[in-house]
């Protein structure tokens, strides 16, 4: 795949502010700095990187509890996002979603979504608005492997079959679903197998390989805006951190996780390696995003430290339009 | 101006709304055949682009509709029967109702969820509940449930055009029924969260709802002719509540009967008796009544289908309970 | 198949009462005797029949609002159901049900279900009940095509799956959901093949063809009775009349329904072909068959129509157990 | 006799069961882990058969436990959050509960759904919500809410023997607070429907649920400090609804408050309310007061969901307001 450099630079960027973001999160969750149910995507960066860099602005993401990387990667502002886990008024959402409720409807991103399944037929529901509005805009539904199990996944990818609407569902297969492993919770190896079920096709794509995933994005997206129906995207990865912050893992090795680690596993460490390798970057060059990013995240922790909570007539706003 | 029954009025409302405004679409199950007749005619009219036949699949459909609400379009979806809510709740309660809210005001859900409520039918206990209390509870849902050709249409209109997420119970028994007033064939609206006051009196408040309305009229006729002057209050909005025309009437009348279809325990009612109750507390000259289904599932054979149903002679001994207080 | 011939006879006799049953329902509804939403199961009696011949009485079986024919075939008492369907005292349920709601727990009916797919996930539990308690009772779970749509269904199937439950999952696939043609309702020609989507069997049998309804569904049984656990069997039949009595049919043409009706398709025509050359049956003794179910139909409107209405009192009972 | 929180008390309670009956069996999510230790240790003491962990497949969930208890077993479902009731509520509502009656009786479906609910975790709104009233709603349904670990177990054994579906409402911030009470090893059962009152006042009586009930009990020990003297019931089990005790309390104390976490409007204080105003008219010398969550979903930022959960001084106002009627 032929590439702008920019473009590769900026894909890392991305995948870097999201792992640094999160690590930043479970830092101030373990020193009580911060509280809450958090979810971290630490391991999963490419997907929802190569994803979204596959996306224009006008297109529409639908998130998970999981759903920071989405968001960064759909262009949201980590000073809002860190400022809404934070609780505080200069949130994304003024403090009242929390870091499973972040949203940004002018980023197309509808939200991060506290019921498992709770996102695919709202998805449908945006590709349905872009295919009746005629835009060639489309929706992406990202879903983890537990969520592939509700009834809501399976009536969302037959309704936009049926409809032939513009939307990529996209199985994030980080092989759990909070505790039970994914041989526990179905008895197919791959998510995409379930694509024939709905006559769409269904793509099982290398989750932590970054340029494999925005190539299967870019095609899926690609025929989504032609007009030619949704798509079932898998990316296989894994989920290095907890279910939450917190989580014991009392099921599952350290071993197991620790294979995840290494180099040519870990999606931003593979990627960094391509990058050297094709001559993007050097090592100096990357040392320099990395303070770059560091200093990004750490400036929106500060933003966030320093911003007020909400006052107190919010808990009585925004429950209507009037 | 025409005679109209509700399923014609409310086809009517969807008519004009669809022509005025190209964000408007409906969605559901067999919209086509429209199995009640209310979308009779709409898709033949406008398309299958604006009225939209799906798959049997509730919570895509109300998913859908949610997606396309906070994406800029109007969707009126429809769910064929209120008791069918239990497969979808979870896209209008936790998805439509709290979007706004959560995402700090951000977002808009201008969207419709009509559906059929009641019995009368002989449809059995899936297919004749009544649960506007449910949607009475959820914070960021209007509520609104007509009871005549003429109120049915100005409501729809105004639901389709107010920004938030709206449930519509629309019963089944009244589809056919023709209205005493006539509906105009032009468009209007009648304002959420306005109680209609459908007969003044001096001697008792009721307050009744959607197949009740017309049982409470009926009622304030009969006891007219034995000079009990009865006040018949319509909410139309059960979500907001227009507590003020019921809290006025009660001041008046000092005395408030209750009756609605849904089951007595936890209904509707509650809520409104409740409400009048502590802020009408020095004005009641007896206690607040209720009178509605008792505490079982929809019979399916019609002699216990009708007892179940609250009837007009329930109402009156109700009503004579109040004043003899 | 050996089958021996009163097994035969038995099947042919069930499709005969079903077929009976519903035309004599139909009549009384026309002619206003009797009122209610019925949905006739005419034209699928193979189905019901050929499935449930190869169960016990200790099996198990969920149905649909279309239920007249699986209650019959499981060996449902004609009297007691035309009685429920008048709303007496003496029908299934006391008259509190009504068609959509008949059921006979003695004899493994778990109900009509006025909620379309409301039946898979009851006889996901059923079978769950007959591994818990290690007997080697099945379940059966009728659906149609439109409510293999619902998430409910998918559900259903993926926990029968995941726990290895005896049940199997018979799709009756008559092509139509309401008013709803199939291929407007899911793009795959054959409900069978989501059976892949959960790692079970998938198989296809002629709805119409009793005997490989039978054979099909025998194996199916089997499989779950000695605990390899769920198939989804998709017999392919159609619904000679409307959705329900009193339907305009106009989403179809004549033409189309008349083709079902023709002595190689009605299940029942068919069937009787063959017995006839098996040299099972004369048609002498088809017409005392036909004569005595027309008598035994004859003999339930009549107990039905002079059955007692509930007492006032039934209002109130039967809600809570005490 | 040991100490045990309301987690510890559950738990305790479901390891009794399972080892008394064999039919009973409990079927969830993740319960082996027990993601607020409820089932901690089950299914490693009961096995995989017997304490079932299933993929997230909510309506399957319900929809099995149904399917089971109709068939002869005693299942213990388990809904991880409340919140989740939207998308599986119809195999409760319409199936589990309705089957009876829509049977003519011949089905027994002894089957309790547990979850947990409430706010105070800044968990938001998807995971904060009180939905008792919907439950109250639904008959065929008992539905129980206990607000100490010794109620929660003896609550709990009474539900799992109980032969109709019931809804065990846990509130999660109660999981790990002691309990007053030390609760016996032992097994014991409270029996349903019966309230019990907390302390014993003469002033006012204040009906308090879940988590409320601690703070009306210290809202009580204030209060008489000030010599003003007030009974705490709590009704445990919400349906059915133990009036009888509340209406003796309200005749003898002549006022009333109610206090709950849900959201007011059609709440179940409603039903509380308008049934105490009703039957004890004579009786009251202050309107019924109802003191619940304000018309909102449940917001993350924690000052603001401490203000959205009733608080003690908010109990305080709505007392004083009665005793000063
Ligand atoms: C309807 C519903 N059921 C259960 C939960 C609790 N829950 C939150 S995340 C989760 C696991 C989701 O697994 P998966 O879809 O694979 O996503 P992952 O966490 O692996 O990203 C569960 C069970 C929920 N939030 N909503
Ligand atoms: C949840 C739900 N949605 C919609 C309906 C209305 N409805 C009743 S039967 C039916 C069609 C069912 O089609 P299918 O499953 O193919 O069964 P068939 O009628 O063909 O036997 C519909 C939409 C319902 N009863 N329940
Ligand atoms: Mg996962
Ligand atoms: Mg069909």
């Amino acid at each position: 795949m032929n590439l702008p450099d920019e473009k590769k630079i900026d894909m890392y960027v991305t995948m870097l502010r999201i792992r640094r973001f999160e690590e930043k999160i479970e830092e101030l969750v373990l020193t009580g700095k911060i509280s809450g149910f958090v979810h971290l995507y630490i391991g999963e960066e490419a997907t929802a990187t190569g994803v979204c860099a596959a996306l224009n602005k006008s297109d529409y993401i639908t998130s998970t509890h999981r759903g920071h990387g989405h968001m960064i990667a759909k262009g949201g502002d980590v000073k809002a996002m860190m400022a809404e886990i934070f609780g505080k008024q200069t949130g994304y959402c003024k403090g009242k979603g929390g870091s499973m409720h972040i949203a940004d409807l002018d980023l197309g991103i509808l939200g991060a979504n506290g019921i498992v399944g709770g996102g695919p037929p709202l998805a449908t529901g945006a590709a349905l608005s872009c295919w009746y509005k005629g835009t060639d805009a489309v929706s992406i539904c990202f879903f983890g492997d537990g969520a592939s199990n509700q009834g809501t996944t399976h009536e969302a990818m037959n309704l936009a079959s049926v409809l032939n609407l513009p939307v990529v569902f996209v199985a994030e297969n980080n092989h759990y679903a909070e505790f039970t492993r994914q041989s526990r919770h179905q008895n197919i190896e791959s998510i995409a197998e379930r694509a024939a079920a709905y006559d769409i096709p269904g793509v099982v794509v290398d989750g932590n390989d970054l340029l494999a995933v925005y190539e299967a994005a870019s095609e899926a997206v690609a025929r989504a805006r032609e007009g030619k129906g949704p798509t079932l995207l898998e990316c296989m990865t894994y989920r290095i951190k907890g279910h939450f912050v917190g989580d014991p893992e009392a099921y599952r090795q350290t071993e197991e996780v620790d294979a995840w680690k290494v180099n040519d596993k870990d999606p931003i460490k593979r990627f960094e390696t391509r990058l050297k390798e094709m001559g993007t970057l050097t090592e100096e060059k990357i040392q320099d995003l990395r303070e770059s990013v560091r200093k990004e995240i750490d400036e929106a922790v500060t933003f966030a430290d320093q911003s007020p909570v909400p006052d107190e007539k919010e808990l009585y706003t925004d429950v209507y339009v009037d | 101006m025409t005679t109209m029954n509700m399923s014609q009025a409310l086809n009517n409302a969807l008519r004009l709304e669809l022509a005025r405004d190209k964000n408007v679409f409906l969605i559901g199950i067999d919209l086509k055949s429209g199995v009640l007749g209310v979308t009779a005619g709409l898709q033949q009219e406008f398309g299958e682009k604006r009225v939209i036949d799906t798959p049997i699949t509730e919570s895509a459909i109300v998913g859908a509709a949610v997606g396309a609400a906070a994406t800029g379009l109007r969707p009126v979806a429809e769910l064929m029967f209120v008791d069918f809510i239990g497969v979808c709740m979870d896209q209008l309660f936790n998805q439509a109702a709290k979007m706004r809210y959560m995402f700090g005001g951000k977002a808009k859900i201008p969207m419709v969820l009509r559906t059929c409520c009641g019995a009368g039918m002989g449809a059995a206990a899936q297919h004749s509940q009544c649960l506007e209390a449910w949607f009475m509870h959820v914070p960021g849902l209007k509520v609104v449930m007509p009871s005549t050709p003429y109120d049915a249409k100005g409501l729809l209109i105004s639901a389709i055009r107010d920004d938030n997420p709206v449930v519509f119970l629309e019963h089944k028994s009244l589809y056919f029924v023709p209205g005493a007033v006539e509906v105009p064939e032009e468009s209007y609206a009648i304002p959420l969260g306005k109680a209609d006051i459908k007969r003044q009196g001096e001697d008792v408040t009721v307050v009744a709802t959607g197949m009740m309305v017309g049982t409470a009229l009926g009622v304030a006729d009969k006891l007219a002719e034995e000079g009990i002057s009865v006040e018949v209050i319509d909410p139309r909005t059960l979500s907001p509540l227009d507590e003020d025309t019921i809290i006025q009437a009660v001041k008046k009348t000092n005395r408030l009967v209750i009756i609605h279809e849904e089951v007595k325990f936890a209904g509707s009612g509650a809520e409104i008796a409740a409400m009048a109750a502590e802020k009408c507390f020095d004005h009641l000259d007896a206690p607040v009544i209720r009178i509605a289904a008792p505490f079982t599932p929809v019979p399916f054979a019609s002699g216990l289908e009708s007892r179940f149903i609250p009837s007009a002679s329930e109402l009156i001994d109700g009503i004579r309970k109040v004043i003899n207080a």
